[in-house]
Formats: C-alpha cells, structure tokens, sequence
C-alpha cells in the first residue's frame, strides 16, 4: 500500500436511507490497486446494499463513490461498467436461455468493433470483430474452465457452474475491479476450492477484487483485507487475522449469524 | 438444414405467381406480405426485446401517411405559414417513409422506455391511438375520414432504363417480396451480432444485461428505430397498393393482427413471424367461404388463448423441437474454428 | 361565463362514469397484476344488458340497471375463473395476450347477437331539461352522476370497511404474506375481477341509454380508462376517480374551446405529459416499475 | 415448416376448386352490392341492403333477367372508405360481379371509384350526395340520388317562405356532410342570407354537446344538420338536454323520420328534414303503384316503416341496374355501362334517366329525383301538399 495516492475506488461518507429505514449509515473506505478486500457483515447489515451503489444500481442519499479517481455520482450502471468496475450478482446471474458461449459473447459487449452499419450490411469489420469476440469468449472459457459445456445451454449446468459463468460474465467485461456478490454461496467444498484457485488466477491478470461472502474460511483465506458491516455501519477493518480476533466483530456474529461462523468455522 | 428449407420455400414464393393466375389469391398474399414485413418488424421489439409494443400500427400507418403524402403533395397552414409541398416520385416517399417512421421510433423509445410493464404497454397504445386522432382531425393536410384517395402506384426507376410503374398485381407481388426478403436478411444480420446479443440480454435479464456494460436505453431505441422503419417501409407499400388509405389504418385491431402473427408464429425467432403471417393473412379467405367475418375473428382470439395456453413458444419453436430434437445449439461453424484441441486445457 | 358553467356541469357527469370506469380498471390490475383489455366490452355489455331487459324484455328502467350491474360482476367472475386462474404465476405480458383473445372474442359476440346497427334505451325520464340560470342538464343525466357517485361511494365503503375489502387490500399489499395469514387468494382475485367488472358494466348500463348501445363502444371505453388509470397511477383508487373528472374536465375543455375533433385526443395529450413529467402517475404511492 | 406449407399449398388449391366449382354451378347474373352494415352508417346500409333484396325477389318471381336468376353479392364496407375499396376488390376480381351498387356515404363511394376504372367496372350509387362523385370524370358511375347542390336548390324556394335570416351547420366530418355545408352555404349566401358556425362531428362521435354548446351560443335562427340518423337522434336529444331552441332542417335524405320519432321522442319536434321518398304518401311518389307494392312487401317482412326512405334507394337501384342488364342482352360490364345511358324507369321519387355530368369525354350520368321537405309535429310525420 502507498499511503499517500488515492485508492483504487474509494467510498466517501456514503449514506442509503429507504423512506425511513437507514440502510447504511455512513460508510468509509477504500480499495486499493490489486488487492483482494473482503466485505462481511451479518444477514441485513448493508453489504449488498453497499455493492448497489457502488455499481449505480441505487443512488446513494448522501455521499459519493469515486473509481479511477472519477466521482460515479449519477452515473448510470453500464457507464460504471465502462470504467472498469463490474459486478456479479447474488443469484440467478446468466442468462438462462443462452449457451454458456452465448453468454460470454454478451459480456463481451463492450469490445465489438462493429458499427451498426458494418452489421446491417454485413460489412468486413463486422466478421471480423465477430471472429475475435469469439476467440476472446474461448480465452475466457479456458480461463474458467468451462470450455466442455460451452454449448450447453446456462441454466442446464449445475449450480455451480452456472455462478462460474456468472464470473466469467464478468471477465468479458472488462474489469480493472471485479465485485463478487457472494460467489460461493451454495458450492459445495470442491466447487469451493475450484473457485478459489480461479480468484488466484483472476488476481494474477492484475484484477483488483472486492468480496461479499458469508463463507469464512474462504474470505479470510482469500483476502488481503477485511470490512466489516454491521447494522449500516462499518464496525471494523484490518488484515483477517485481526479481525478474527476483534471482540466487536464475534460479539456481531453471535447476535445475528453465529451458526454460520460456526458452521464453517 | 434450415438453410435449404428457406430457400426451397423462397423458391415456391418466387415460381408462385407463374402458376397461380388467380389475381384474388395474387391479392390476398401481396397484402399478407405486407401485414408479414410489418410482423417482423414488430418481432424486433416484441420478440428479441421483450417489449410489448402494442402502439406499433402507428409507424407501420405513419410509413404508409408519409409515403402518400410524399406523392400526392398538399398544402398547408401552420399559424402564419403555408406549406406547399409538390408531388415526389414513389421511391422519394418510399425512403421518406422509413426515415420518417424511423424518427417516430426513436422519439417514442426515448419517452416510452422510461416505463416498463404495463404502463409502456399502455403508452404505446395511447401513442397509436393520438396518431390516430391526429390523422382523423387535422384535415388539411391528411383529409381525414375524406380518405386519402388516388394514392400513385409503386415505381421504380431505374438508371438507363427509365421509370416503370408497378400497375399489376404481379409486380407487385415481387416487389413485396423483395423487401420482405431485405427486411428478413437485415433482422437476420442485426440479431446474429452483438446488437442482437444485447437486445436478448436485455429481454432475459435486464440488471445482469446492464452489469456488462450494455446501456438498455441505447438499445431499446435503436430496436425500437429499426423496427419503427421497418413498420414504415410496410406501410409505403401498402399505400402505394390498395392506393387509399384512412385514420382507420391505426386502429389497434391492426396492431393485435400483427401480435397474434408474431405471438403465434413464435416471438423470438426469424421464422416464426413469417409463418404467422402467412397463417393469419390466408386464413380469412380460406375461412371466408365457410365463416361470417364474426366468427373469424371469434376464431383467432381463441386461438390466440389457445397458442398462450398450448403452445405458448409459438409454432416454430414447437415444430423445430419436433423436428430436430436435439439440435438446440449447432454449434455455429465459425466457433467450431477456434475450438481448442481436445484434451486438458492447461 | 355561461358557457363555461355548462363545461363544468358536463364534467361532473362525464366524470362520474368515468371514475367508475377507471376504479374497475386500477382495481384490477393493483390486486392482480392483470390489465383487462376486457374492460371495454364489459362497459359495453352493460349498455346492452340495459337494452336487452328494458327495451326487448320491457323491464323497469331501474331493476335493468341493477340487473346488468350484477351481470357484469357474473361475466367477470367467469372470465376470470375460466381464463385467469390457470395462468396464475404468469407474466403480466402473457396475460395480456390472453385478455386481448378475450376481447376479441367478447366483442364479436356482441356483434353477432346484436347486429351492427346502434340501439337506443328509452327511459323514463322527461326530455324536458333540468335548467338552473344558463346552465341546463337532462334529468336523465343528473340521474346518471348520483348513480355513478353512490357506486364509487360504496366502493370506497366496501373497500375500507368490509372483511373482503380487508382482504383485498393485504392482498394489494403482498399476495404472498396474505395467502399466509389465511386469505384465500383464489377468492379475492375472483371477487376482485367480478367488482371491476361489474362497474364497467355499471358504467355502460348508465351511460348506454345517454348515447347508444354498439358493438365497438367499448373500445374508446378501454382507452379512455387506460388514460384515467395512468394519470391516477395504475393501482391507486382515489388516483382513479380523480383522474376521471380531470380526464372529463380536459375533455370538456379541449372540445369547447380548442377542437371539438380533438376531444378524444385530450386524454392521451395528458398520457404523454404525464409520462414526461411523472412517470408512475399523479397519484401513485412509489412504487418501483418494471 | 414443410409441413405448414403443404398444409397451405392443399388448402389454397382446395379453396381454389371450391371457387372454380360454385363459379360453374351457377349460371346467374351477378350483382355486388357494398353498405355500411356495421359501423355509424349501419341502419341505412341495412335498410338499403333490404330494399335490394326485395326488388331480386321481385325480379327473379318474373323470370329473372336474360332468363337467369338474379344474385346479390352483399358486403360490408364497415363505414370506412379503406374497407369499400377492398371490398370492391374482392367484389370484381374474386365474385366476379360485371356491376355494382353502392357505397352509400359519399367517402366510401368516392373510394370505391378508382377501382371502377382499374376494372373497368360501372357502378350504380343509390345514396351519395358528394358533387365531386360526378364531377371528377369518372365514367363508371351512374347516380339516381341527388347532389347535395340539387338538393339545395330544391329548398332554395322554401328559404324566404320560412324567414331564415341566419344559418349554422353541424355536420358530419366527411364528403358527405361537407359536401353538404359548402352547396348550401353557396345557395344560400347567393340568396343573401348569413351563413355562421359551421361545426363539424366525427361520424362516430356520440358527445356532440360540445358544438351544440358552441352554437347555442351563435344568433342564427336555423341550424342545417347533415348526418346518419342513429347521429341526428343523439344531436338532436342533445341539443334538447341544453335548451338549444332554433329551427332545425337535416339534409341528405337519411333520417328516417320514424325512427327519429321514436328515438327522440319529444326532442324531434317542429325539426324539417330534407328526403327524397314519401312512404307516408305513396301516391306522390313518382310510381305510386310499384311504391304501394314495396311499402306492402316491407311491412309484410316485418321491417321497420321508418326504413323505407332509405330502403327505396336500395329497390330503385337494383330495378334501374336490371333494367340496363336487360337491354345489353348480356350481363358483361361495358355492355351494361353502355346500357345504362339508355335506361328510362319509373323510379320511387320520379323518372330514373341519367344525363351527362363531369367533364366533356368521361362524364358520369347523373339522375334527378324529387325532393321533399316534411316537418315533425308532435311526432306525427307532416308532408307537403304538392
């Protein structure tokens, strides 16, 4: 960490309020260039809340969100996408009734060359661009390692594979920040393994990752740096080791989820 | 395979008329290539979308307005001015049609899509329907339930070989199918890119489709343009054939025509508004003999409930999962070139 | 002065029906997520039911009027039954395709049985106006606004103080914590759809005998409670019957002073602006769409 | 998708058979009819549609015409001009009818007429009043009912006699009532009389209070209204709900004054209407015998008295198209258009014998009938003694 230069994304005084309910209260904190921070916090504490107006799915009451050094305030979702900070989703995150292929041919979006007009009139460039979005998606495939199924349709694979596509979804996008919603949710333990051995490859194409996951052994396994939620508030924020120690945290957990820590734990 | 059964079935389209004489029949299927190219248009939306766009007679009766306004000429008085607009060729109102229908498009998509649901649905309904009064009101310029009457045949000039006017009915029988056949390559194209992707993505899921970066209100537009005036290049043929058209060509049994064609052929898929059409434009004079024009309808809004109930993929996709079972996914030839080497990939 | 006075005397009576048009619709579609696209045929069924009884059978004016509200309330409960609870879980797209077969089928039956000439209801009022100072008003009229404010009337009483009106609105609210506490979600969607249904059908019955009686009536019918229902915000009663007198009052307006051709026209003009302006509608509570 | 077309392609040749087939089985002389019977013109397509059917009957009980059977080909123009040209379309290229009757609203007949000349088809219009129908040239078409201009002329006398000073129109938004308000406000501002508001409704309006409103409020002592007759009754109860009190005279000769009575009840009162058959008096028709007949026949079926000033024009029309059938010896289309310059009849309200309209080299023939102007009073039907 460099101290002095500014993060990567860095959330300032952000505040969500719903009608009367204070979603978050007023969050600080910031992730810097190539680290993996992991956000944890009980059931209801914020943090996909969190994730939503990161991304520009919800608009913060107060506050603002800054990538790159650029404020996203106001910004719709896809032209956060567009800098680079692209998110998966907690649940149903493919499109159902594509091909796995088709599904990463989507996320690739963003990097066809073709003009409307190259594709009306079926133009060179649009062959082209076709051919290397698909030369792209196989790389992405291979990188996830779901080049068998490629042309199974998403919602015939197993779960498991399916919040792989998810991933590899957000990979064709593009991201110079990666946000997983609680990507192993649901996976068994060797689903689980896979997908942590993915997050290292991931890591390696210098992809900065922000976390959200209720499995333990898995974020303090994977994570530089952890934040914790709880009730809108951030309560505390340190390297895993510390926050497996801090009072505060346990005393969170027991009032809200302990059967989870415990579970994994 | 799919291939080869459209040409064969373009092959029948294009030998018909050298054996069937019949200019009724003749009539019957030009008219029912326009309501098919107006279908296809609407699949665009409804189909590859997932918007249910029920206000779309409007463009399709707009192409069909502009096209013969275009032709006819007029004169009008805005406020202070007049407006005094001499007769264009045919293909002048033709490309005007589209361009103008085009705009509508664009200007309806940018309001309507602030809406979802229910209330777009209304909207566009409520759109149809001002055109509608619109057309019917302002007399000086569309004469309203005067008609609009002695609309110009179709012509096509030709460089060197001069102007030809389409006065009969097999002409213009293949000039439909012509742009039937342009509108079919274009969808085809637009759909099978990344343009098409991001519309899919959109219908499917639209957070998720927006996640990778998609800008939905960029692509419904752009949908709801190209469909817009596909609608108005359907709408100048059909000006510039029955020769007559009135506000009544915006009524929304028009646009529940095109639905029930799209619906029932199957949303969604190229071939599936092309035999919808074809079902729905021949049925009435296969029926006509046997059924009061009651019944008829009675008929397709039965089976309109029947094909959500039954079939709710539409016919396509029911007789292609008959017919190939288990080809869901050929795998495109393209992407079958860069498939790795079998074995471990890393 | 006088003239405007008039305006406002038709508004109220226009206005009237057309509330009730627009609580049948936004009823409707706020319990079970269904726009009825049989609306318009129900509001013409119930001006037939009128002539039917009244004219061929020669009942009483007023025991027709009550016998096609109750008619109206059956035919929606049988669509409903019949059409929308095996579709129950679908999307709101599908459904629709489903009512716009049913309006189809609904309104050539009307055709058929009825013919494509205009019937007329004889009623038992003077032809002699009401006049009070420079505004004057049929009898039959003022007849038709009381009736049409003593329906909203108890439809706010049935909705607000009955057990089913309790019922209705947990329903509203979340079907699926309703169906929890015990309500019985089949019966509320039925009695939902029967009480829309029943006053559109009021609507014709009371309207049918001031104009005529004819099979396509009820198509304008149908727009014009899609535009009341979306500047009073789909799902919001109160929003509906204001919507209706202001969709009345613009109407009245737009035809006296700028284009008798464009009356019609006056409730989509409003569509727009208020799409571009407020898109959930005047009256609705924040809901999320889409 | 093979299969769907096989399917069509079987069903289309089918359908072919089954047209070929009834086309061979039946050697009878067609002839196409197109009304309004649905829509806000349907009472007068219908009655029109009868008053055809009666004279076939008549006609095929003598023996028929060419010694074949005479067949009505009827079909629904839906009070939309679009419809009649399609309709026409179907008539001629599919039923294959040499001649045709109809449309009745000047905007549907109008529609109709360059698809006369594409086929060159002629047609008999039995109730449009449009100049323009006769004016543009247009060959085909032979008209028994007056132009709205000779029905002006036709009151022009009656004008000073009732002391108009100063007239409003309301009428419908199309050729017809258009048509209607320009030759009448041309005869009567040559007569020095102030013409005012000229209103308009759409043909499917059913709230006209707001131009009555407006009217209510002009000087004029007359208000000339043009429409249907399901719309007279509605403007006419209207204008009696506001208080509207002004001499009202309709025109067009579709207002079937009976059923105006019984629609309207009192609001019907001390208004004129224009029409161009008596049924109250069928000794002044122009054929007292054949109208006493028709009127019998009409009632005997059980169909409202109040149709008869429309159904006549139905009866009239199909007796002149028959009588001109008969003098071409065959029932092809140019022989017929040729025949119909020759035909002399008695008609309902006068001779029927065309003359020539429209410009010099393409003239349309154009019949005179009688106009009569009879007044309500106290829902009893009043007809001038002359």
């Amino acid at each position: 960490m460099t101290g002095t230069r500014e993060p990567l994304l860095t959330v300032e005084h952000v505040a969500v309020h719903f009608g009367g309910l204070v979603a978050i209260a007023d969050m600080n904190f910031g992730v810097h260039s190539g680290e993996v921070l992991g956000l944890i916090g009980p059931n209801g504490a914020g943090k996909t809340t969190a994730f939503n107006v990161i991304t520009g799915f919800l608009r913060p009451t107060k506050g603002e969100v800054r990538f790159k050094e650029v404020s996203l305030n106001g910004l719709k979702p896809h032209q956060v996408t567009s800098l680079g900070l692209v998110r998966t989703f907690q649940r149903t995150s493919v499109f159902q009734d594509n091909t796995v292929v088709g599904n990463v041919l989507i996320g690739l979006h963003r990097r066809g060359r073709a003009t409307l007009l190259d594709t009306l009139l079926g133009l060179q460039r649009e062959t082209e661009s076709e051919q290397e979005l698909k030369e792209e998606a196989w790389s992405i495939l291979r990188l996830v390692g779901l080049e068998r199924r490629a042309f199974d349709l998403a919602s015939a694979l197993p779960y498991g594979d399916q919040r792989l596509v998810g991933v590899a979804l957000a990979l064709a996008a593009q991201p110079t920040m990666l946000l997983l919603d609680e990507p192993v949710s649901g996976m068994n333990a060797s689903e689980t393994a896979r997908f942590i051995k993915l997050l290292g490859l991931i890591r390696e194409q210098g992809i900065t990752i922000l976390l959200v996951e209720h499995d333990m052994p898995m974020v303090m396994g994977v994570s530089d740096r952890i934040i914790v939620l709880n009730y809108g508030r951030i309560i505390a924020e340190g390297p895993p080791a510390e926050i497996q120690r801090n009072p505060e945290v346990i005393a969170a957990y027991l009032g809200h989820g302990a059967r989870r820590v415990h579970h994994h734990a | 395979m799919r291939r080869a059964f459209a040409l064969v079935f373009l092959a029948f389209l294009l030998t018909l008329p050298l054996w069937l004489q019949d200019p009724y029949l003749l009539h019957i299927l030009i008219t029912t290539g326009i309501f098919t190219i107006a279908a296809m248009s609407l699949n665009l939306l409804l189909g590859y979308t997932g918007q249910l766009s029920l206000g779309h007679v409007a463009f399709f009766g707009i192409g069909a307005y502009v096209s013969a306004l275009t032709t006819l000429g007029f004169d009008v008085d805005i406020g202070p001015w007049t407006f005094v607009h001499e007769p264009w060729p045919v293909m002048a109102g033709f490309v005007l049609a589209v361009l103008i229908s085009g705009l509508c498009g664009y200007l309806i998509g940018k309001l309507s899509f602030r809406v979802r649901g229910a209330y777009f649905v209304i909207v566009t309904i409520s759109f149809a329907e001002v055109v509608r009064l619109v057309a019917l009101n302002w007399v000086d310029l569309t004469q309203g339930p005067l008609a609009l009457n002695n609309i110009p045949a179709f012509a096509l000039s030709v460089p060197g070989l001069g102007e030809h006017t389409l006065w009969g009915k097999v002409p213009n029988y293949y000039l439909v199918l012509a742009v039937a056949v342009a509108a079919y390559i274009l969808i085809k194209r637009l759909v099978g890119s990344r343009i098409g992707r991001a519309m899919v993505a959109l219908k499917e899921n639209e957070s998720l489709a927006v996640s990778v970066g998609i800008d939905v209100t960029r692509y419904l537009v752009l949908a709801a343009i190209i469909s817009a005036a596909l609608a108005g290049a359907a709408g100048s043929l059909y000006a510039h054939y029955v020769k007559i058209i009135d506000p009544e060509i915006f009524l929304f049994i028009y646009t529940v025509t095109m639905v029930i064609m799209v619906v029932a052929g199957g949303k969604g898929t190229l071939a599936g508004p092309v035999v919808g059409g074809l079902i729905f434009g021949t049925l009435p004079v296969l029926l006509r003999s046997y059924l009061g024009p009651e019944f008829q309808w009675i008929f397709y809004g039965l089976f309109m409930i029947f094909i959500v109930f039954v079939l709710p993929q539409g016919i396509v996709p029911a007789v292609e999962q008959r017919l190939f079972p288990s080809t869901r996914e050929p795998p495109p030839e393209a992407l079958a070139t860069v498939e790795p080497a079998k074995g471990e990939p890393q | 002065m006088g003239q405007f006075l008039q305006h406002l005397v038709n508004t109220l009576i226009l206005g009237g029906t057309y509330a009730l048009l627009g609580i049948g619709l936004t009823l409707i579609f706020g319990i079970m997520r269904v726009v009825n696209f049989t609306h318009g045929e129900l509001y013409a069924f119930g001006a037939y039911a009128v002539f039917a009884l009244s004219m061929l059978l020669g009942a009483n004016f007023f025991l027709a009027l009550v016998l096609a509200l109750l008619g109206g309330m059956a035919l929606g409960a049988l669509i409903e039954i019949v059409l929308l609870r095996p579709m129950r879980g679908a999307d709101i797209d599908t459904t629709m395709l489903v009512m716009i077969g049913a309006w189809i089928i609904m309104q050539n039956l009307e055709m058929l049985t009825w013919g494509g000439v205009a019937k007329a209801v004889v009623t038992p009022f003077p032809e002699v106006p009401l006049v009070i100072g420079s505004v004057s008003v049929s009898y039959l009229r003022v007849f038709v606004l009381v009736m049409a404010l003593v329906l909203i009337a108890a439809t706010y009483f049935l909705i607000n103080r009955t057990k089913l009106g309790k019922a209705m609105r947990a329903t509203f609210q979340d079907a699926d914590t309703a169906a929890l506490m015990g309500v019985s979600i089949n019966r509320i969607y039925t009695a939902t759809f029967a009480i829309g249904s029943g006053l559109a059908a009021a609507a014709g019955a009371l309207l049918g005998p001031v104009f005529l009686a004819f099979p396509t009536m009820g198509d304008l019918a149908a727009l014009k409670s899609f535009a009341i229902v979306i500047l009073g915000g789909l799902g919001s009663i109160t929003g509906a019957t204001i919507g209706g007198f202001i969709l009345a009052f613009v109407e009245e307006l737009g035809a006296g002073y700028v284009s008798s051709g464009y009356r019609d026209a006056m409730g989509f003009v409003i569509i727009i602006l208020v799409l571009m302006f407020r898109p959930t509608g005047l009256f609705a509570r924040a809901e999320r769409i889409g | 998708m093979l299969n769907m077309t096989k399917l069509g392609g079987r069903a289309l040749l089918a359908a072919t058979f089954a047209v070929g087939f009834a086309a061979a089985a039946t050697a009878q002389t067609k002839i196409g009819i197109i009304q309004p019977l649905t829509g806000p013109a349907a009472a007068s397509g219908n009655y029109v549609a009868n008053g055809a059917k009666i004279a076939v009957e008549e006609i095929n009980a003598k023996g028929g015409v060419l010694g074949q059977k005479v067949e009505l080909v009827i079909e629904d123009n839906k009070s939309n001009p679009t419809e009649a040209a399609a309709v026409a379309e179907k008539l001629i290229t599919r039923d294959k009818v040499p001649v045709l009757m109809g449309a009745w609203g000047s905007s549907f007949t109008l529609a109709v007429m360059p698809k006369l000349m594409e086929y060159k088809v002629p047609m008999l219009v039995e109730t449009s009043s449009s100049g323009k129908i006769t004016t543009s040239g247009n060959p085909y078409i032979f008209r028994i009912s007056p132009p709205s201009a000779v029905e002006a002329e036709a009151f022009a006398p009656k004008v000073q006699a009732l002391g108009i000073k100063k007239v409003d129109f309301l009428v419908v938004n199309n050729d017809w009532g258009r048509g209607a308000a320009d030759d009448f406000s041309k005869m009567l501002k040559s007569k020095g009389i102030q013409v005012g508001l000229v209103e308009t409704m759409d043909q499917a309006a059913q709230d006209i209070s707001a131009q009555l409103n407006k009217i209510k409020n002009s000087d004029a002592d007359t208000l000339i209204i043009t429409t249907a007759v399901e719309q007279l009754t509605l403007a006419f109860k209207q204008a009696a709900a506001l208080g509207l009190k002004r001499r009202i005279i309709t025109t067009g000769g579709s207002q079937n004054p009976d059923q105006l009575v019984e629609h309207a009840g009192a609001a019907a009162n001390s208004t004129m209407h224009l029409t161009f058959f008596t049924p109250w008096k069928p000794e002044m028709s122009g054929n007292p015998e054949a109208a006493k007949a028709f009127i019998e026949e009409w009632k005997k079926r059980g169909y409202p008295f109040a149709g008869l000033t429309e159904s006549f024009r139905g009866y009239d029309g199909i007796r002149t198209i028959v009588a001109a059938i008969e003098k071409a010896g065959k029932a092809e289309p140019e022989a017929i258009r040729a025949a119909l310059w020759n035909v002399e009849l008695k008609g309902m309200n006068g001779p029927i014998k065309f003359q020539k309209a429209g410009p010099a080299g393409k003239e349309s023939g154009q019949s005179y009938p009688g106009v009569y102007l009879i007044t309500i009073e106290d829902g009893k039907i009043i007809v001038p003694q002359s």
